[in-house]
């Protein structure tokens, strides 16, 4: 059988008094799209701190499959930066740009863990980090392609409209070449039109094979795109399963739906 | 024009050492202003030419520069001796006599790099051997603290009483320490003086420190006497740490305040500016009547005509009747010791 | 209540707002949709006086209120509630609730609010000693709309308050909305993204395109408008 | 223009100032004496002063607010905008730069020695500043103590000729790398520190280093610091101090070009790029795989580096060093120079330096005014130009299908 | 240990010293965020007031209590205006400016108002009358703790704790955090934003005043030059404690002025400073927030 892409075992974090996940377990396989809910508070973005090297989890396993190493690797207590190295690549609930950067060089410094130019490189500019700077550009310039921002190319990325932002933040987390991109409520702000537009886009995205853990708190977005739904509350899991078993699930409406949601 | 003389005056004028550099602009001013009055030098009137160099090494370097594009022939100044250092081979390149009123670093004269600098002030090491003699011989002192400001001036001349304590072998030195300059409370190294068991503070550096020390002291009942150097002998010693100061010792140029140059050059002062002269106002109206004369007897502003006549001719001064010996330094600022006493420094016999 | 009259304004060299005229009447909730970048939010900062009102007049019961320091035009009972939240991040929960009522002088009647925004939210008062700042997102937008309620508003104006909540909270919120606009009165002007869940609480709505009102009336009629189906509600 | 009401608060602002000033302006006391002096001249003067200079300031706010309303705040301003504009294009770019280079050169031969040594001055700050633009500018690290590898740098030339005979020209480098290794060991431990956490340390270790200068005398001869440094030699061969300086005068072109030339490569590398991300956002900027403590550490080290080399060309230059020469009011100055000239941006570090530095020099004339008046102008030109002379603008990269993107910043 | 207590004492005056200046300094950085160079100066304007008006005082033949009561006054009031004008002209119209301008317009407002008293004043050090008569029931312990140290000590204590309770619990307080927090909230929840920065500023002037006539008469001596070197030493101590909190800001200058004390009695005062920023450097390594300063609570 083939490995999760991400392997979290008795995940457990605590602030002070508070235990902002008690011992979840989550995988997430290759090529697919999960989705992470639960109540304003419940832990989900403090999961994805954890995952990715922001906070220093209590107690728990995170791994992650190393395709290349064809075994699972650590995170724990890796930095940040190691955890995109490992192909971990994620965006932030309130968003997080470089907002004096221009939209291209925000996805520019998406590409900075997949090159290598340091100081010497910088200063003699020899042959192979002119080719490593004209990949980045050509790279980067691709994946705004694909996400639909090249007409903002230039533009400071603090002027760009709101969904737009959003948008380039997926951008720059897809430049590092995940292998698990992580979405922390991607649609927020977003009114209804634009958001069926970021469907279609991570529709797209996941149908080149990206694995897709996401978190947000709009039913549609979750029931159309995600495979499995992982619903925590008060750090805990309560449930997990299709779209289908969630929507149904009693413990879940209790919790957070409130009511049960159609499709 | 040709028929103005053109004199430097530099120094710090502002910034935290304004206060050694400005004294040495009034006296300039003064004596200026009475030359020009009396028909200038040889029919010549002086130009001043006054330049701040915030005793900074790099501004002094391009002041000078500037005097000698403004065509200065002669300088009064250089308040700090390590700016003054960086500036001199500007002057010397130019064959511009330099005088300072305050610049004590013994290698200024001695090393015979600077054949164009003089000095109305003793330098640190005959200084501290005057100090030093007067502790060890004449007073008895067998303990000595040596304290500095960690400055140019105080740490030269306490490095050279510390060699001279030991080389007279008759005391040992049973502290050496600088202090903050600026701190704002010296408690600590006073309690550390009174552990040391010192007799005497011997204390290199200028007044404000010296007063904040011999107040902090008399505070903490310590019982140790002060003795100090030129840069404290001034009045503003007194004043600002009054009844503390009684006692108090400074060595600094022999006989000024019997002497009616001296005296009329403080008089000059309250008429002019309303207030008492600063630090070095007396060594920098010494100076400028130096070089005024060296004018007058040479007849010319070149530097070698300048030095002899320097050498050879003697002037009446505040700080006593000067000639210059062949390196520069003034002969005949005869030093002794002061103590004050009902609040003013008397000379010690 | 209130009343804008040709109001622009903008930041820098940016003309956000470009000339809007709209009416908020007494008891009224009413509802400012937009694309993102319209300038609604632009809109509701000029009303509390945080960004200048460059020309145009803002009445408040009649009186202009253009040209008062904020400070001044919350006194007058005009509360916002900002896009973004805006928690005092080193703040406990309740000290940011006290701050909602730093204007007013009846300290009992604050304390029954306190009780009140509380029951509302449990949850907060379960957080009442942690600071602001490490709330989650959907705490701290409870958090900042009772605040808001805190400072026992005469005219509310709230900017996205349904943005990262879970949809059971959404709920509660939009009902809290209407409670206290039926129980105490309070004007309440209302931007949303959620189109669809504002207009169904809305007495009235405005669509704001490109810093300027293109469409308005009444909130069923705008529902059942076409071009609003399709850019606002996805429809 | 002015209408009555302004003429009515700029009386009261002038009152408020007669107020204000009148125990430090009118009164002088002597403590000892018992005397009182008082000046009533001065208060006139002050009422009239602040009365004049409330109109104009008033006069002036209102410009620089109608500017920004009818100006983007970023690209401020149609002066900037020209500049900048001229900057982007080539032909233009090249003019502007062989204009300001043929200045340079024929400086010396026009102007006095004078003019000349403070032109090498405010060179060596253009040094100075470009340096710690990469610190403060770039990668948004605020260094109170830069000063400290300057001093590095100055005394590594002084004492290895002092103490093994060294050459200028050999020391340059190792005077640069020492006070990298410097930066780096100092880096280590502090740049996790946050904004002005780090600032106050960095202010604390430069005053570190003064004090072991000033205290440890046998290693660097103390407060009375090191003379006669010898200046750097061409071919051995012997120069009058006139020429001496204008040699100087061409190095210091010469390095200032290279440091141009230099800092320009790294800003538009990816070195550059991640620095600038570093300033915006550092969480986000670790999410995206930068190693932070690496890229602080390079921007740090390579400050230092160049603080270091223009330490050893200060050496040569005034061929006395002391410890008074490397006091926190430098680093002020140089972070001054940085901010004044608009962070980030090579031209303004440039503009900032000539400006703060031949600034005092020209304002000689004002004798015992002149740092009055440097400290007030300095006030007016942040509070008047707060985004500094010339804001830095981002490189834009042109995606070519082909060719190697090409673009320059400014 | 008599040796100890000594220098326990010589430290904790320092400390004090330190303190009366650092409180005013954190109070207004938690408010603005600025690093007001200018506050060592204001310092120094009080003392310089203090100074004037004590003289007059005494030429005019007032007691003793009058005297210091009238010198403080007049110090206070002048120094907060000072801090109210600067604030006004060089602060608050860089209120939106890149965060370094104020800084630089900090620094040269130092520059400017130090070169305003040396020409206004004079570059001399003048004696500073000592206001404070030493007390007879001081004099078994006068050779460790001095009348006027108590007196520093004491007025620091109590102004610790009158602004620990201000910012805390008063209504005031509270807003001057929450300005310092979010500055366009707490125009929303209704605060004047630039009066309680105006009134931040005078009452860290105030402060300063305080400290400027209380450290001079200490000191026995003022001049123009005496806020720069005060200044960033307090500074170091409020960053030490923790900037922003008031009582960080006292434990910071104690342990600093400690640090002093005990290098200088045991170690040697050559390096009393090195061993100071030491100290800073170490703490801020283990503690990146100071003292008692909170840990940066941004939530991701
Ligand atoms: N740095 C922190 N310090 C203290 N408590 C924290 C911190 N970060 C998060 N918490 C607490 O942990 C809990 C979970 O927060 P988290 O941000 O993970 O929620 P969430 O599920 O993302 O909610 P939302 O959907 O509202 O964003 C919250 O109660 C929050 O108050
Ligand atoms: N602080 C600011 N400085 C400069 N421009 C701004 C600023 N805030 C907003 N803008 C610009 O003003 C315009 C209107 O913005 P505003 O925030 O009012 O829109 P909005 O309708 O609230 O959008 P959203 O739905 O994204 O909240 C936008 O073009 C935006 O880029
Ligand atoms: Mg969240
Ligand atoms: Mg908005």
């Amino acid at each position: 059988m083939a490995q999760p892409i991400l392997h979290v075992t008795g995940l457990t974090m605590d602030f002070g008094g508070i235990r902002a996940l008690n011992n979840i377990d989550l995988d997430v396989n290759e090529g697919e799209i999960v989705a992470l809910i639960g109540p304003n508070g419940a832990g989900k973005t403090t999961f994805f701190n954890c995952v990715t090297g922001i906070y220093q989890p209590t107690k728990g396993e995170i791994n992650v499959y190393n395709k290349h190493k064809g075994r699972q690797i650590s995170l724990l207590g890796m930095k940040p930066n190691q955890v995109t190295q490992q192909g971990l690549a994620r965006t932030f609930q309130n968003i997080r740009l470089f907002s004096q950067m221009t939209v291209l060089e925000n996805v520019m410094i998406g590409r900075h863990c997949r090159t290598k130019s340091f100081i010497i490189g910088a200063l003699l500019r020899d042959k192979r980090t002119l080719r490593e700077e004209e990949e980045i550009i050509q790279k980067s310039h691709q994946i705004l392609e694909k996400i639909g921002l090249t007409r903002y190319e230039n533009e400071f990325a603090k002027n760009l409209p709101y969904g737009a932002q959003r948008r380039l933040e997926i951008a720059r987390a897809l430049a590092t070449e995940p292998v698990l991109l992580l979405l922390d409520e991607p649609a927020a702000g977003m009114n209804p039109q634009e958001t069926i537009e970021l469907v279609s886009l991570i529709q797209e995205i996941a149908a080149e094979g990206q694995s897709i853990l996401l978190i947000e708190h709009d039913m549609k977005l979750v029931m159309s795109l995600s495979e499995r739904i992982f619903v925590m509350d008060y750090g805990k899991r309560i449930a997990e399963g299709t779209p289908e078993e969630i929507r149904h699930d009693p413990a879940v409406i209790k919790a957070y739906l409130g009511e049960e949601v159609d499709a | 024009a040709a028929d103005t003389l053109k004199m430097g005056v530099v120094g710090p004028h502002s910034g935290d050492l304004a206060s050694y550099g400005l004294p040495s602009v009034n006296a300039a001013k003064i004596l200026v202003e009475q030359i020009n009055a009396a028909g200038g030098i040889n029919g010549k009137q002086i130009e001043l030419l006054i330049e701040d160099t915030v005793c900074d090494a790099k501004t002094a370097t391009d002041v000078a520069t500037k005097l000698v594009s403004d065509g200065a022939q002669f300088v009064l100044g250089g308040i700090c001796s390590g700016s003054t250092k960086a500036a001199l081979p500007i002057y010397l390149d130019a064959g511009i006599l330099v005088m300072s009123p305050s610049a004590t670093n013994p290698g200024l004269t001695q090393s015979g790099d600077y054949p164009n600098f003089f000095r109305t002030i003793a330098p640190d090491d005959a200084q501290a051997q005057l100090d030093v003699d007067f502790a060890i011989d004449k007073m008895g002192y067998k303990k000595i603290a040596v304290v500095h400001d960690k400055g140019d001036y105080g740490k030269g001349f306490a490095e050279f009483a510390k060699m001279f304590i030991e080389k007279n072998g008759n005391a040992e030195v049973v502290l050496f320490e600088g202090v903050t300059p600026g701190a704002v409370d010296y408690s600590a190294i006073v309690q550390k003086i009174k552990q040391s068991g010192a007799e005497t503070v011997m204390f290199g550096g200028y007044h404000p420190e010296a007063s904040k020390i011999v107040t902090m002291m008399k505070k903490k009942r310590l019982d140790a006497s002060f003795i100090s150097d030129d840069g404290v002998k001034d009045i503003t010693f007194i004043k600002v740490a009054g009844e503390f100061a009684e006692g108090a010792y400074a060595s600094g140029p022999m006989d000024t305040s019997s002497n009616p140059l001296s005296k009329a050059a403080v008089e000059a002062h309250k008429k002019e500016f309303g207030s008492d002269p600063g630090a070095f106002y007396e060594n920098a109206y010494s100076a400028v009547l130096a070089m005024a004369n060296a004018v007058k007897v040479a007849g010319s502003t070149d530097l070698e005509a300048l030095k002899k006549a320097l050498q050879t001719e003697k002037v009446d001064t505040p700080v006593g009747t000067i000639s210059f010996d062949e390196r520069g330094d003034a002969i005949g600022v005869g030093f002794s010791v002061y103590q004050v006493q009902n609040g003013t420094f008397v000379e010690l016999k | 209540m209130l009343k804008l009259e040709k109001v622009q304004s903008g930041y820098g060299n940016i003309l956000a707002v470009k000339g809007i005229s709209l009416e908020v009447n007494d008891g009224e909730i009413i509802t400012l949709i937009g694309a993102n970048g319209a300038g609604k939010s632009t809109t509701l900062l000029t009303i509390s006086g945080i960004v200048p009102c460059r020309s145009g007049r803002i009445l408040l019961k009649g009186e202009e209120i253009q040209s008062l320091e904020s400070d001044a035009i919350v006194k007058k009972g005009v509360v916002q509630v900002p896009e973004g939240r805006h928690i005092f991040p080193q703040l406990s929960v309740q000290e940011n609730l006290d701050m909602g009522a730093f204007m007013r002088t009846d300290p009992r009647k604050v304390k029954d609010d306190l009780d009140y925004v509380y029951s509302l939210f449990p949850i907060l008062k379960e957080r009442r000693h942690q600071d602001g700042g490490t709330l989650s997102g959907g705490e701290q937008q409870m958090l900042a709309m009772s605040r808001a309620l805190m400072a026992r508003p005469q005219l509310l104006l709230l900017d996205e308050p349904s943005m990262g909540l879970a949809p059971l909270i959404i709920k509660q919120i939009f009902e809290i909305i209407q409670k206290i606009n039926q129980e105490s009165n309070t004007t309440i002007f209302l931007v949303e993204q959620n189109a669809n869940l504002a207009l169904q609480v809305a007495n009235r709505g405005y669509v704001l395109e490109n810093g300027k009102i293109t469409i308005s009336g009444s909130a069923k009629s705008l529902l059942e408008n076409q071009d609003i189906r399709k850019a606002y509600l996805g429809l | 223009m002015i209408t009555f009401q302004e003429l009515k608060r700029s009386f009261f602002i002038s009152l408020w100032f007669v107020f204000l000033t009148f125990p430090i302006m009118v009164i002088r006391v002597d403590s000892i004496e018992k005397t009182v002096q008082w000046r009533w001249m001065n208060m006139l003067y002050v009422a009239v002063g602040a009365f004049i200079l409330s109109l104009i300031f008033r006069y002036m706010m209102r410009r620089k607010e109608g500017q920004s309303a009818d100006d983007d705040e970023e690209t401020s301003t149609s002066d900037q905008h020209l500049i900048h504009r001229w900057l982007t294009v080539p032909r233009y770019r090249n003019i502007i730069y062989g204009v300001m280079l043929t200045l340079a050169l024929v400086l010396p031969l026009v102007f006095s020695t004078y003019q000349t040594s403070i032109m090498t001055t405010a060179l060596l700050y253009v040094v100075l500043g470009l340096g710690l633009n990469i610190v403060v500018g770039l990668a948004g690290l605020l260094d109170l103590g830069y000063v400290a590898f300057y001093a590095v740098g100055a005394y590594t030339y002084a004492l290895l000729y002092h103490f093994f005979g060294m050459s200028f020209w050999i020391v340059l480098p190792l005077g640069g790398m020492l006070a990298a290794v410097f930066g780096i060991l100092l880096g280590i431990p502090v740049l996790r520190l946050r904004g002005d956490y780090l600032a106050i340390v960095t202010l604390g270790f430069g005053e570190i280093i003064r004090l072991i200068l000033e205290n440890w005398g046998e290693f660097s001869q103390g407060p009375s610091g090191v003379s006669n440094i010898p200046r750097p030699s061409f071919f051995g061969i012997d120069m009058s101090l006139d020429t001496a300086l204008i040699y100087i005068y061409y190095l210091m072109i010469a390095f200032v070009i290279f440091t141009i030339f230099i800092v320009n490569r790294l800003q538009n590398s990816r070195l550059g790029r991640a620095w600038v991300a570093l300033r915006e956002d550092e969480i986000a900027c670790q999410a995206m795989g930068i190693d932070k403590m690496k890229t602080k550490l390079a921007a740090f080290s390579l400050g230092a580096f160049w603080a270091g080399i223009a330490g050893v060309i200060f050496a040569a230059k005034t061929t006395f060093i002391s410890p008074r020469s490397f006091t926190f009011i430098e680093s002020a100055i140089i972070l001054s120079i940085v901010v004044l000239g608009g962070m980030g941006s090579i031209i303004g570090v440039i503009i900032g330096a000539m400006v703060l530095i031949l600034l005092p020099e020209y304002l000689r004339f004002l004798s015992e005014y002149r740092m009055l008046a440097f400290g007030a102008i300095l006030v007016c030109m942040m509070v008047f130009r707060p985004q500094g002379i010339i804001a830095s603008v981002r490189r834009t990269y042109t995606y070519n299908k082909k060719e190697t993107a090409d673009g320059e910043g400014a | 240990m008599d040796y100890f207590i000594e220098l326990l004492f010589s430290g904790l005056t320092r400390g004090s010293i330190y303190a009366l200046i650092a409180l005013g300094y954190t109070m207004v950085y938690g408010i603005i965020g600025l690093i007001n160079f200018a506050h060592g100066e204001i310092y120094m304007i009080g003392a310089f007031t203090a100074f004037i008006v004590a003289t007059i005082l005494s030429i005019l033949g007032f007691p003793a209590l009058a005297i210091i009561v009238l010198a403080g006054l007049a110090a206070v009031v002048w120094s907060a205006s000072y801090g109210y004008t600067i604030e006004k002209i060089a602060y608050k119209p860089l209120r939106h400016a890149p965060r370094l301008s104020p800084l630089i317009s900090a620094i040269g407002m130092s520059m400017f108002l130090q070169n305003y008293v040396l020409l206004a004043q004079t570059s001399d050090f003048l004696p500073f009358p000592q206001l404070i008569s030493d007390f007879n029931f001081m004099e078994p312990v006068a050779h460790i703790v001095g009348s006027t140290d108590l007196v520093i000590l004491v007025t620091t204590t109590v102004v610790m704790i009158c602004l620990t309770i201000l910012i805390k619990y008063t209504k005031i307080g509270k807003a001057m955090r929450a300005t310092s927090q979010d500055r366009m909230m707490a125009m929303l929840v209704g605060i004047n934003v630039n009066r309680i920065i105006s009134v931040t500023f005078i009452i860290g002037s105030s402060l300063a005043a305080i400290g400027g006539m209380l450290i001079a008469s200490h000191i026995g001596q003022i001049n123009f030059y005496i806020g720069f070197i005060a200044g960033i030493k307090a500074f170091t101590a409020a960053v030490l404690g923790g900037i922003g909190s008031i009582p960080g800001a006292v434990l910071g200058s104690v342990v600093l002025g400690l640090t002093e004390s005990f290098a200088t009695g045991y170690v040697s005062s050559d390096y009393e400073d090195v061993f100071a920023f030491s100290l800073l450097v170490l703490i801020l390594i283990f503690k990146p927030s100071g003292i008692l300063g909170k840990a940066d609570t941004q939530k991701v």
